[in-house]
């Protein structure tokens, strides 16, 4: 672990190839439907990452991307489509069809999925629940198993313990050392980051060491947690990141009705992930209007509270 | 299409979508934790918030509990209008747990298909006989294990409305009564009712599903005909009450331009 | 569960004779060294209660108070004494020599406890875990008990599940539907507000809920799990609440040097909490210099976020 | 009163506890994650990060982590002064779990007992063979089962350096080498240092604790003499060094009244 004055500040070009190796486990979308890498996922596409296994909750369309350009070999989530649009069509093309390739998908619950990541932050070898009891998931999930509680009779399932490889986690804004405040829905985004071996995050701002110390309660993610700091703007674009910008909706459904087919898949993801070499090109691509649509109009700030004594 | 519903007392113009919401909304009692979900559901419970349960909570498995509607209509419950004046944005877990605790009241959810016994199947679901994998689970499986009422609403056919799910992603009652409690779920959870385009059904001591209400205009044996079991009918088959004027006015006033609630 | 515009707002003395029954087991003292509920404690006190379960990580003072004042049968804690001079001698003389009666104690660690709230808060009968592993405390503990994971062949201890009657929890600010905001170091107040059947709101201020509703992220508990709120300001004075005022030391001082005999605690108690009707008259014995040295000199107001969109 | 101790080199003047808070400071390494408790640790964290450890971090049982000293001296580790401008705070489990996880480096304990294997007593202690209820485990025994290394700081008499301890709080090696791994604890856990008023104790092969140095001025017979077993000692017994000059100076600006490191 480093000094604490040490920037961990480095490009997404540089995290991504320093920290996603082919073959990794990588927790992406951990606050559901807001705030999704989609910067980080564009960019493992466009390293040409291989047998990736995601997890995730609610993955949204970023899982679907990642699965359609090849880099994934398995998928652990809850939920895999287009939240906007229902079905994600290259997660059915792969699964049905293999294209471009077989992946091997371990279905969880949103609990579930939760749960194996609180047991790795809490670094025990599994959580107990009630929940998947008499489903289907508990028969075909080999991370679910039945077992007695040692404290009475009832029948339980161990969620066991999942350590990511790295956790990507987008938050609004982070200090150079990787210190993060994050708000919002959080979804699995602390258990998250305690429970994987390298934290990436990406923050919309990267503000003054004092900013983030004048609040440590909002410190959700503290820097010595930290691998590598990200900062890119509108990286989550098109989902949201309160405070900053709302939720493109128009682009989930076009990446919907444009990816029914392989070929509509391949024309999108080179428009929009081969061709920008970055999210500034995106971004630009994306055009002011549309980007300035989505930004804040009505700003509502939290009520400060005080740390004096 | 408005598939307008001529009855004998008024002559207010409604979809069935808009039925569906108000039979939702009436699930709903004052002061309840609700497990809310999307769409529909998402509507009924402002229905209910501003019509008979102002007490009512909201909860989303995101990490945001809510006591007072989003000032806007949500396309994900993780939009900035659904975390703006909440009355907590956390984790999952802290959502979750209260499930898990036994306290959420009533669950709403969605299907591909749903069997005689209450069981959803949102995983895998098939076209001319080939499966078509579905996304998943998401949080129904949680909902429906640890709510005291799970509530579905989908569209009634007989490729929805089936004998037996061909998974069992959410369970229901199973194979029926006493099936939940071997399973080791909670005692107090289980379906509580199925809301269809074309009626509600409930579930009786024996865990199986029966048609408790037709919608108006409809007939039992448009029902009978599109389920794809032979579903017992109640007694007392009622018809389902038709919306108020102050529902029809929050829901028009949620979707102006009925995205949700056209047809 | 009442209509969401319903206050909640009580006195102290309501509180105490409405939701605190002898007989009942009470979490006080969640956030540790700071923020103790002794006001609380005091009205319980003086309402003279009987045959309660005290439960808390290290009690500090307030449960040597309450043990000397006979309200207690059994502390369930990690620690029971006086942080700043070691030794409870209420504690001891209970159970040393059952003066004012004998009390059981059931010792666990502060991550026991912490785990036993969490089981609660989370609705399932107990959480794993490897700590007290070889100890005593595991042999003495009948919440306490050893068994094997179920995923793999680890030995693991099981912390059953605690589920107070009722916590009081000191927080900075609420409004009078419940909905509070606390910061600084929280200890188990969340798990433990959410692990009890009843919980009571101690606030060093009511604010309007606009001001609760500007930040829902610090809203760390919702109004809805809120069974009272109580209006009590300096209510937590000797300990400490960030924001507020300081940690009295000397106060600690002062009770441990008065009370190494039985007429000592007594000649004490009845200074400070028989003698004194309210919080009011308290502060008043304690004096306006004394209280304003504690005050806050200087502000350091955290930064606000943005939840507009 | 101040036991100055003369040596050779230098003729700086300090306590016994500045040199068990010097000594404290050396167990924690560049970078590490140190469950820092009171006291004496307190003081030796901040001396480590002022001088050869300037990126360890601190953790504390309340939800508090600091990679930054408090900017006054704590009498508390809840006190104002170590929530503001901390890393974090949150909750106890946040902290206690990056301790189960293995990733807290050395965590530091004062205890009434402790015995030839490293057990520490802090539960029952007695006087004129009358029992005495002391306050209890604390976090203590959290962090002696779970943290990588343990080190013990605390007077040196044969009261509290005792053969067996009349109650395992917190579990160091039991019975000897082995011990931990049956009863199922971390492999990477256990006690590393006890200092105390008199030299420091370091635990070999067996489990069992040795003399690895005396303080300056200090024989090896008043250690033994003064423990209540027959403390091994080691061939290469070396003298604990004095603080020097910038240790010091860290210390006494911390305590200028010496209210901890006084004698």
């Amino acid at each position: 672990m480093m000094g604490i004055t040490s920037s961990k500040l480095i490009s997404m070009q540089q995290a991504i190839a320093e920290h996603v190796p082919s073959g990794s486990m990588v927790l992406l979308g951990a606050q559901l439907e807001a705030m999704i890498p989609f910067a980080a996922g564009h960019e493992i596409i466009r390293q040409g990452r291989r047998d990736l296994t995601l997890v995730g909750p609610i993955s949204d369309m970023l899982f679907d991307q990642m699965i359609g350009a090849g880099c994934v070999s398995r998928v652990m989530a809850a939920w895999v489509g287009n939240v906007s649009a229902g079905m994600g069509y290259c997660f059915r093309r792969a699964v049905e069809r293999s294209i471009p390739r077989a992946i091997e998908t371990v279905d969880h619950t949103n609990l579930t999925i939760a749960l194996a990541l609180h047991a790795a932050a809490m670094g025990v070898p599994f959580m107990p629940t009630y929940t998947t009891l008499g489903s289907d998931l508990l028969k075909r999930n080999a991370n679910l198993c039945e077992f007695h509680s040692p404290v009475n009779e009832e029948r339980l399932v161990a969620v066991r313990a999942l350590r990511p490889d790295v956790a990507v986690v987008q938050v609004q804004r982070a200090d150079a050392s990787g210190n993060a405040h994050l708000w919002g829905n959080l979804g699995v985004a602390i258990d998250g980051a305690r429970a994987s071996r390298k934290v990436i995050v990406v923050a919309e701002e990267i503000v003054a060491p004092e900013v983030i110390a004048s609040d440590p309660n909002r410190t959700l993610i503290p820097g010595f947690l930290v691998t590598a700091v990200v900062h890119e703007p509108c990286g989550a674009h098109p989902s949201s990141v309160i405070g900053y910008y709302g939720r493109d909706h128009a682009f989930f459904h076009e990446y919907h009705d444009q990816t029914r087919e392989l070929d509509g898949f391949e024309r999108w993801s080179n428009r929009w992930i081969a061709e920008v070499p970055s999210r500034a090109a995106y971004l630009q691509q994306l055009g002011e209007p549309r980007a300035g649509n989505l930004r804040v109009r009505e700003h509502a700030f939290s009520a400060p509270v005080d740390f004096g004594f | 299409m408005t598939t307008g519903v001529q009855s004998g007392a008024t002559a207010s113009r409604f979809s069935r979508s808009d039925l569906m919401v108000v039979a939702a909304a009436r699930e709903i009692h004052d002061g309840e934790m609700v497990f809310v979900g999307m769409r529909l559901p998402m509507i009924a419970f402002v229905v209910a918030k501003r019509t008979h349960a102002p007490g009512a909570v909201g909860l989303f498995e995101n990490g945001v509990m809510r006591d007072t509607p989003a000032s806007e209509l949500l396309y994900t419950m993780s939009d900035p209008p659904n975390l703006l004046k909440a009355s907590y944005c956390g984790d999952m877990l802290s959502v979750m747990s209260l499930l898990q605790q036994g306290r959420v009241n009533v669950g709403f959810l969605g299907a591909a298909e749903v069997d005689r016994f209450g069981n959803l199947n949102t995983t895998w679901g098939s076209r001319d006989a080939q499966p078509i994998r579905l996304p998943g689970s998401g949080g129904a499986c949680d909902i429906a294990s640890l709510s005291q009422r799970t509530v579905v609403l989908l569209e009634h056919t007989r490729q929805r409305l089936v004998s037996r799910v061909g998974h069992i992603t959410s369970p229901g009652n199973g194979t029926g009564n006493g099936w939940r409690r071997g399973q080791g779920l909670p005692l107090r959870s289980g379906p509580s009712a199925v809301i269809t385009t074309m009626g509600v059904l409930r579930f009786g001591e024996d865990g199986e599903a029966y048609l408790a209400s037709v919608h108006p205009g409809v007939s039992v044996e448009d029902v009978l005909s599109n389920t794809g079991w032979t579903l017992k009918v109640a007694e007392d088959l009622a018809v389902t009450p038709e919306p108020d004027a102050a529902a029809l006015a929050v829901i028009r006033e949620l979707d102006p331009n009925r995205f949700w609630t056209k047809s």
